[in-house]
C-alpha cells in the first residue's frame, strides 16, 4: 500500500519537477514585465533539440549542453530585442499575442532546421532505477528535481544578493520609480528574457532523457508551466515550483486512485478551486486597489 | 515540397506545350490531391506519408507518367485538425480540380472530409486505420492501411497461444490509441481474454509510472498491451522496466519503426508487436510474395530520406499504386469510371499485404498482413 | 466604433460586402472559406464584447463553440431533435453553464482569469475526447444537414447566405449592446471597476451577463459550423482554437466590432494563402502575427483608421 | 432622523487600527466635513462607509437601515454616491458617457432589451442624455460634452466625477478630497459647486485637506487622528479645540 503511494509520489515528483522548471521561466519574465511569455515552452524545446542534435552529431554531452544553453539564451535575447522591446509600451494583451506569434514562429523554424522526429539524450547518470521501500525512481528524475532546487536557490541569491537582481525586482514593483533611480529598464527586460531562456534550456536538457524532445514538445510543457506559475502565484519563483509539484502530484495521484483518463481535468479542477479561494494563487502578491 | 513538385510539373507541362512536341504529354495532367497531417500531433504519420507520395509521384513522372500524362501532386497540411482537413479537401476538389484524393492521415481528418468527397463525387483513399471509414461502405471512400482491429487480433491471438488469459491495457487517450483500445477490448472479449486493468495516458505525459503501478498492483495480470504511437510507447516501455515489471509487454503496430527501438533503448528488449511486412523486409522468407515489393520500397525510401521506414510510409505508396493502376485500366480520369476501377482492384501486392477490393469491401486487405515480431538486441526477430 | 461611427452605415456596408463577395467566389471552396471566416467572425464579435469592451480575457471560448457543435450533433443525431431546436437548446445549456461558472471565475483578474478560462476550455475538451459513447471520442461525430422551416440548408451557397445573415444579426446585436446602458456599464467596468461600482454598476453581474452572451455567440456559431461541415472532432474545442480566437480579436482590433470581424477573416484566410509555402507556413504565420502587433499595437482596423484620419488631417 | 449613522466602527489592517471605535451621525441637508492629518484614517473611513472595505467591528446605518457589508453598487442604489481621491474616471469613454454611467441605476440594463435596443430603452436613454448634459452644465463642463475623457485636464476630471456621482440622483454625496491637487481658482470653483449641491438638498460628506475650504463651507466638522475622534462640532468649535490645534501642529497638548 505504502509502496504504491510512494511510487505515485515519485511519478508526481518527476512530472512535477519538470512542470516546475517550465513554470519558473514564466515567473521571471512576468516579474520584470508583467507579461506572460507564451513562447517559454519553445525555449525548453530549443534547449532539448539543440543538445540532442549536437550529441547525435558526435559532440560530447557537456559541450552539447553548454552550447544548447547559449543558443537558447541567444534566441531569448533576439526575441526580446526584435519583438518585445519595440512593443514595450503596448497593452499586455498585445504583447501576449506577440509571444504567441513568436512561439508559432520558433516551432516552425525548428521543424525546418531540424525535423519532425523524436530525439533523445542519454541519461546523465545511467538508467539503473533507484529502489526505495518498494518504489523506484530514475536517476534522471533526481537531476530534474535537483535542477529545480538549484535554480530556485540561484534565483533567490540573484534577486536578493546581487545589485542587478535587486534592480530587476525593483523594476517589477514599480517601473517608473526604477527608472527614476536610474535602473535601465531596457537592460532589465533583456536580462529577464535571457535568464528565462536559460532556465528553459536547462529544463529542456535535463528533461529530454525522460520525455524525449521534438519540435512540438514545447507546447505541452509551456501550458503546464503556465498552469504551475499561475497556481503558485505569478511572479513568485517559489510559487512556480510549488505549483508545478502540485500539478504533477495531483496528476499522478489522480491516475493512481481515481481515473487516468481524467487526470488532466482533475488537475485543472484543483487549480480552479485554488483560484476561487485564493484569486492571486498560492504565493501571489495580494494587493487591494487603492481608491 | 509538394508545391515545388506541382510547380515543376506545371512548368514542364507548359514547356512541352510550347514546344509543340509529345502530343499526348501536353494534355491535361493527372491531378492527385492529398491532405495530410504533416504537422501537429500526428506528424509522425503525416511526414513519412508526404515524403513517400512526393518520391513516387516524381518517379512515376520520370518514367513518363500514366497514359502519357504527367502527374501533378498537390499536398496540403491539415495539422491534424478535422476542420482544416475538410476545407483542404474541398479546396482540392473544387479549386485544384483534382481527379482523386489521397488522405486523411488520421481517422478524424478522413471522416471530416468524407461528407465532402461523397457530395463532390471524388474518389478518396484514406491512409488511416479506423473502421468507420469503410464500414458502412461509402461509394467514394476507400482505405489502404490495416485496421486497428487486425493489429489487436494479432496481439490477442499471440497472447492466447502463450496461454495468457488476464491482461492489462494502457493506451494513449487520443486518436490512434483510443480507437486501438476500443478494438482491443472487443477482440479480447471475443477470445475469452479478460481485461483486468485499463489505463490511459496523454500523448505528452512525461511519466506514466502511476498508471503502470496501478497495473502492477492489479492481481493476476499476465501481460500488458500498450496501444499508442509517437513518444508515449517509448516512455511506457522505459517506465515498465523501471518498475521491474516482468510480464510480457506488447506494443501495437503504431511503433513498428526503428525510431521506437532507438528511443526506448534497452528497455525495448523482449517487447512483442505486430509489424507489417515492410518493417521486417529483410527478415521475410524468400517465398513471401510481399518480399520483393517491400524490400524495394524500403531500400528506395531509406536511400532517399536517410531515415528508417515505418509502417505508415508504405500506405501512400499502396494508395498511389492502386490509383495509378486504376487510371490505367479506366483509360482516363473520369471520376465515376475511376471509382469503379479502384473498387475492382484485385490481387495487388503492396506494403500492407495483398489487396482485393469489392463493392462491399473498400479495403480488401488479406488478414495475414501483420507479422508478430519480438525485439531482440535492438532488432526485429520474426516470430511467425 | 472607430471607422464606422454611424452604425447603420457600418451594417449597410457589411451587408453590401456580403452581397457582392460571391461575385468573386469562383467555386465551392471559396464559399467554404468565406463561410468559415464568417462563423469565426460571429464567435469573435461575441468574444470582443468580453475582451475588447469588458476588458476580461477568455482562453476557453473554443470550449463553448465545441459544446454548441456537439450539442447540435448529439441532439439531432441521437434524439432526433430538429436542428433549429437543437441549436437553441444547446445555446441555452451553454448560457446556463457560462452563467454558473461566470460568477466565481470573473472575480479573477488578468492572467488568473486567463488560467481559469483556459482550464474550463481544457476540461470541456477532455470530456469530449473521453466520453466516446456520447461524442464519438477523438474520431469525431457525423451529423446531418441544417433545416430551417422545412428547408434544408446544404451546399456552400446556401451556407454562405445563412452565415451572412447570422453574421449581420450578430453585428447588429453587438452594436446595440455596446451603445445600450448595459454596454456603457460594461465599458465603465473596463475603465475603472471601483468607479463603476460607485456609480451603481453591479460589476460582476455585468461581466457575467456579457460572458454569457459571448458564450452563446460561440455556441450558435459552433452549432451552425457543425451542420455545415457534417462532421466534427473534439479538436474544435482545443486550447489552440481558443488561442486562435483571442488572436483574431486582438489582431483585428480590440473594442471594435468590425475589427473583430476583420481579424477573423484575415486569420481564416491566412493559412489558406500560406498553404503553398509548405514547411515555411508556420514561420510566416508567426512572423505576420508578431509584425502586425509590433507595428499596429491597437490592431489592424483601429490602427488603419487612425492612419486614414491622420492622412486626411494632413491634407 | 440622521441620514447616516456610524456606530462603534473599527477597521484593522494586520493589527494596525486604521479606525478605532468611531461613532458619529450626519444630519440631512448639511455639509459634513471630515478632517485630520495624513494617515488619520480619513480615506479608510470613507471606504468603510461606501462598502469598499468591510469593517472589523461596528456598523454603518444609512437612512436608519444597517448597510454594513453591502457592496458599493448596492449603496449607490440606496442613494449614496461618492467620488475618489485617486480619480476613477472611465478613460475609454467620452465625457458625457462617463456621466451617463452615473445615471445607470435609472436605466434598463436587462440583457434582451439591450441587445435588441427596444424603443422604450432608446427613448429613456435619450432622456438620460439630456439629464446628464444638464449635469455637466451644472458643474461647468458643458464644453467638453463629446470629448474623450482622456483628453480633459485634471481639474475638470474632478468635476466630472462629481457630475457622475450626481447623475445617480443621490441623497448623500461623499466627496474624497475634491480639491486635492487643484490650484486656487479651481478650488474656488469646486467650492461653489459643492455649495450649490448642498443647496439643492443633497447631503454632502467631505474629506478634505484644504482647511480654508472646509472651514468656509462646512456646517459640521469631524476631526480625526490615529483613527479616533479628536473633536466634533461647528467650524468655530473645532477651530478652537486645543487637541485639533496640537494634532495639526504636532505639539503635545
Amino acid at each position: 500500500m505504502f509502496a504504491e503511494f510512494l511510487q505515485y509520489l515519485f511519478s508526481g515528483l518527476t512530472s512535477g519537477a519538470i512542470y516546475a522548471l517550465a513554470g519558473l521561466g514564466f515567473a521571471i519574465i512576468y516579474n520584470a514585465s508583467n507579461v506572460i511569455n507564451f513562447a517559454q515552452g519553445e525555449f525548453i524545446m530549443i534547449g532539448g533539440m539543440t543538445a540532442a542534435s549536437l550529441v547525435a552529431a558526435g559532440t560530447p554531452l557537456w559541450l552539447a549542453v553548454a552550447l544548447a544553453l547559449v543558443v537558447a539564451m541567444l534566441v531569448g535575447i533576439a526575441l526580446e530585442r526584435l519583438a518585445i522591446e519595440p512593443a514595450r509600451d503596448s497593452d499586455v494583451v498585445t504583447i501576449v499575442i506577440i509571444t504567441i506569434g513568436a512561439s508559432i514562429f520558433l516551432r516552425g523554424a525548428a521543424q525546418v532546421i531540424w525535423d519532425k522526429e523524436f530525439h533523445s539524450l542519454p541519461a546523465f547518470s545511467g538508467e539503473t532505477p533507484i529502489a526505495l521501500s518498494g518504489a523506484t525512481l530514475m536517476p534522471q528524475s533526481l537531476w530534474v528535481i535537483g535542477s529545480s532546487a538549484l535554480a530556485i536557490a540561484a534565483l533567490w541569491w540573484f534577486f536578493n544578493r546581487t545589485l542587478f537582481g535587486k534592480a530587476m525586482l525593483a523594476t517589477s514593483h514599480n517601473r517608473l520609480a526604477a527608472q527614476l533611480v536610474g535602473i535601465g529598464v531596457k537592460r532589465v527586460l533583456l536580462a529577464s528574457f535571457a535568464l528565462s531562456a536559460l532556465l528553459g534550456a536547462v529544463a529542456g536538457v535535463v528533461v529530454t532523457p525522460i520525455t524525449f524532445t521534438s519540435y512540438e514538445s514545447g507546447i505541452m510543457l509551456g501550458l503546464k508551466g503556465f498552469s504551475a506559475a499561475v497556481l503558485g502565484g505569478l511572479g513568485s519563483g517559489l510559487g512556480a515550483i510549488v505549483g508545478g509539484l502540485i500539478v504533477g502530484l495531483v496528476e499522478a495521484l489522480a491516475s493512481g486512485y481515481l481515473s487516468s483518463a481524467y487526470k488532466d481535468a482533475i488537475a485543472f479542477i484543483i487549480i480552479l478551486f485554488v483560484l476561487f479561494f485564493m484569486p492571486s494563487g498560492l504565493f501571489g502578491r495580494r494587493g487591494t486597489d487603492r481608491v | 515540397m509538394g508545391g515545388f513538385v506541382r510547380w515543376r510539373a506545371v512548368i514542364l507541362g507548359v514547356a512541352w506545350a510550347c514546344a509543340g512536341i509529345g502530343g499526348a504529354i501536353a494534355s491535361e495532367p493527372i491531378r492527385i490531391g492529398s491532405f495530410l497531417s504533416v504537422t501537429g500531433p500526428a506528424s509522425f504519420l503525416g511526414e513519412p506519408e508526404k515524403k513517400t507520395l512526393e518520391l513516387y509521384v516524381e518517379r512515376a513522372n520520370r518514367e513518363g507518367g500514366v497514359l502519357g500524362r504527367r502527374i501533378e501532386l498537390i499536398i496540403y497540411d491539415d495539422g491534424g485538425a478535422g476542420e482544416k482537413a475538410a476545407t483542404f479537401a474541398k479546396r482540392l476538389a473544387d479549386s485544384d480540380k483534382v481527379d482523386v484524393l489521397i488522405g486523411g492521415t488520421t481517422t478524424g481528418t478522413t471522416m471530416a472530409a468524407v461528407p465532402m468527397a461523397e457530395r463532390a463525387k471524388v474518389p478518396l483513399i484514406s491512409l488511416a486505420a479506423g473502421i468507420p471509414i469503410i464500414d458502412p461502405v461509402k461509394p467514394w471512400v476507400f482505405k489502404v492501411p490495416h485496421t486497428d482491429r487486425m493489429a489487436a487480433e494479432k496481439v490477442i491471438l499471440d497472447m492466447k497461444k502463450r496461454g495468457i488469459t488476464r491482461i492489462a491495457l494502457i493506451s494513449e487517450d487520443a486518436g490512434f490509441g483510443k480507437s486501438g483500445h476500443d478494438q482491443s477490448v472487443a477482440v479480447a472479449r471475443e477470445n475469452g481474454i479478460e481485461i483486468v486493468a485499463d489505463e490511459v495516458y496523454s500523448a505528452k505525459d512525461p511519466d506514466v509510472t502511476a498508471q503502470l503501478t496501478k497495473i502492477k498492483n492489479t492481481q493476476g495480470v499476465q501481460a500488458v498491451f500498450n496501444f499508442g504511437s509517437g513518444q508515449g510507447p517509448a516512455i511506457v516501455t522505459r517506465n515498465f522496466r523501471q518498475l521491474g515489471m516482468s510480464v510480457p509487454l506488447y506494443q501495437s503496430h503504431g511503433v513498428a519503426s526503428k525510431e521506437y527501438i532507438r528511443l526506448a533503448g534497452d528497455a525495448a528488449e523482449g517487447v512483442r508487436l505486430p509489424a507489417a511486412g515492410l518493417v521486417v523486409a529483410a527478415q521475410l522468407p524468400a517465398t513471401d510474395p510481399q518480399k520483393p515489393v517491400v524490400t524495394a520500397f524500403k531500400a528506395e525510401y531509406e536511400r532517399a530520406f536517410k531515415s528508417d521506414v515505418s509502417t505508415f510510409a508504405g500506405h501512400p505508396y499502396d494508395a498511389l499504386q492502386i490509383v495509378l493502376a486504376a487510371i490505367n485500366r479506366a483509360g482516363g480520369t473520369d471520376k465515376a469510371k475511376l471509382r469503379e476501377e479502384i473498387e475492382k482492384t484485385s490481387g495487388y501486392i503492396g506494403t500492407a499485404g495483398t489487396v482485393t477490393m469489392s463493392p462491399t469491401d473498400h479495403m480488401g486487405l488479406s488478414p495475414s498482413a501483420f507479422h508478430m515480431v519480438e525485439i531482440r538486441k535492438g532488432d526485429w526477430v520474426l516470430l511467425d | 466604433m472607430t471607422l464606422f461611427r454611424p452604425r447603420t452605415g457600418g451594417i449597410l456596408v457589411l451587408a453590401a460586402i456580403i452581397a457582392l463577395v460571391p461575385l468573386g467566389l469562383g467555386n465551392g471552396y471559396f464559399y467554404d472559406v468565406a463561410v468559415n471566416a464568417m462563423f469565426s467572425a460571429i464567435v469573435c464579435i461575441g468574444l470582443n464584447l468580453l475582451i475588447g469592451y469588458g476588458g476580461q480575457i477568455s482562453l476557453g471560448h473554443a470550449g463553448f463553440f465545441a459544446l454548441g457543435a456537439y450539442g447540435s450533433a448529439i441532439l439531432t443525431g441521437r434524439y432526433e431533435v430538429p436542428p433549429l431546436a437543437a441549436l437553441v437548446l444547446s445555446a441555452g445549456a451553454v448560457a446556463l453553464i457560462a452563467f454558473v461558472l461566470g460568477r466565481p471565475i470573473l472575480r479573477l483578474k488578468g492572467h488568473y482569469l486567463a488560467m481559469a478560462t483556459l482550464g474550463i476550455g481544457i476540461i470541456i475538451h477532455i470530456v469530449l475526447k473521453t466520453e466516446s459513447g456520447l461524442t464519438g471520442g477523438p474520431d469525431g461525430l457525423a451529423l446531418g444537414d441544417f433545416t430551417l422551416f422545412g428547408l434544408s440548408v446544404s451546399g456552400e451557397r446556401d451556407w454562405y447566405w445563412m452565415a451572412g445573415g447570422v453574421l449581420l444579426l450578430a453585428v447588429w446585436l453587438s452594436l446595440n449592446l455596446i451603445d445600450s446602458p448595459l454596454g456603457r456599464a460594461l465599458r465603465a467596468v473596463h475603465g475603472s471597476e471601483a468607479g463603476a461600482e460607485a456609480a451603481g454598476v453591479d460589476s460582476s453581474g455585468t461581466k457575467v451577463r456579457v460572458f454569457v452572451i459571448s458564450a452563446v455567440f460561440a455556441s450558435v456559431a459552433g452549432s451552425l459550423f457543425a451542420h455545415k461541415n457534417g462532421f466534427i472532432t473534439p479538436d474544435i474545442g482545443s486550447f489552440f482554437h481558443s488561442a486562435e480566437l483571442v488572436t483574431m480579436v486582438v489582431l483585428g482590433g480590440m473594442a471594435s466590432t468590425f475589427g473583430a470581424l476583420v481579424g477573423a477573416v484575415i486569420l481564416t484566410l491566412l493559412p489558406q494563402v500560406l498553404a503553398s509555402f509548405e514547411q515555411y507556413e508556420a514561420m510566416i504565420l508567426g512572423a505576420i502575427m508578431m509584425g502586425t502587433m509590433i507595428f499596429m499595437p491597437k490592431g489592424l482596423l483601429p490602427s488603419l483608421a487612425g492612419l486614414i484620419r491622420r492622412w486626411r488631417g494632413e491634407r | 432622523m440622521s441620514l447616516l449613522r456610524i456606530e462603534n466602527l473599527s477597521k484593522e489592517f494586520g493589527g494596525v487600527h486604521a479606525i478605532e471605535d468611531l461613532s458619529f451621525t450626519v444630519d440631512p441637508g448639511t455639509i459634513h466635513s471630515i478632517i485630520g492629518p495624513n494617515g488619520a484614517g480619513k480615506t479608510t473611513l470613507f471606504n468603510l462607509m461606501t462598502g469598499v472595505y468591510a469593517p472589523s467591528a461596528g456598523r454603518v446605518l444609512f437612512q436608519g437601515k444597517p448597510v454594513t457589508g453591502r457592496k458599493p453598487f448596492e449603496l449607490a442604489a440606496m442613494g449614496m454616491s461618492r467620488t475618489f481621491q485617486n480619480l476613477q474616471i472611465f478613460f475609454n469613454m467620452t465625457v458625457l458617457e462617463n456621466v451617463m454611467v452615473g445615471h445607470h441605476l435609472h436605466l434598463d440594463c436587462r440583457l434582451i432589451p439591450s441587445l435588441l435596443t427596444l424603443p422604450g430603452l432608446r427613448r429613456r436613454d435619450r432622456e438620460a442624455r439630456d439629464t446628464c448634459a444638464a449635469l455637466l452644465e451644472f458643474v461647468g463642463l458643458s464644453r467638453y460634452l463629446d470629448a474623450d475623457a482622456a483628453q480633459m485636464p485634471y481639474g475638470a476630471l474632478k468635476r466630472l466625477e462629481i457630475a457622475r456621482a450626481l447623475a445617480a440622483g443621490p441623497r448623500l454625496l461623499l466627496l474624497d478630497e475634491p480639491a486635492a491637487g487643484l490650484n486656487a481658482t479651481e478650488s474656488r470653483e469646486i467650492d461653489d459647486v459643492i455649495k450649490r449641491i448642498a443647496a439643492s438638498g443633497v447631503t454632502v460628506v467631505l474629506v478634505e485637506h484644504d482647511m480654508k475650504m472646509v472651514m468656509g463651507i462646512s456646517d459640521h466638522i469631524l476631526a480625526l487622528d490615529y483613527g479616533r475622534k479628536l473633536a466634533e462640532g461647528t467650524p468655530a468649535e473645532v477651530r478652537a479645540n486645543p487637541e485639533v490645534i496640537a494634532a495639526y501642529l504636532g505639539v503635545q497638548a
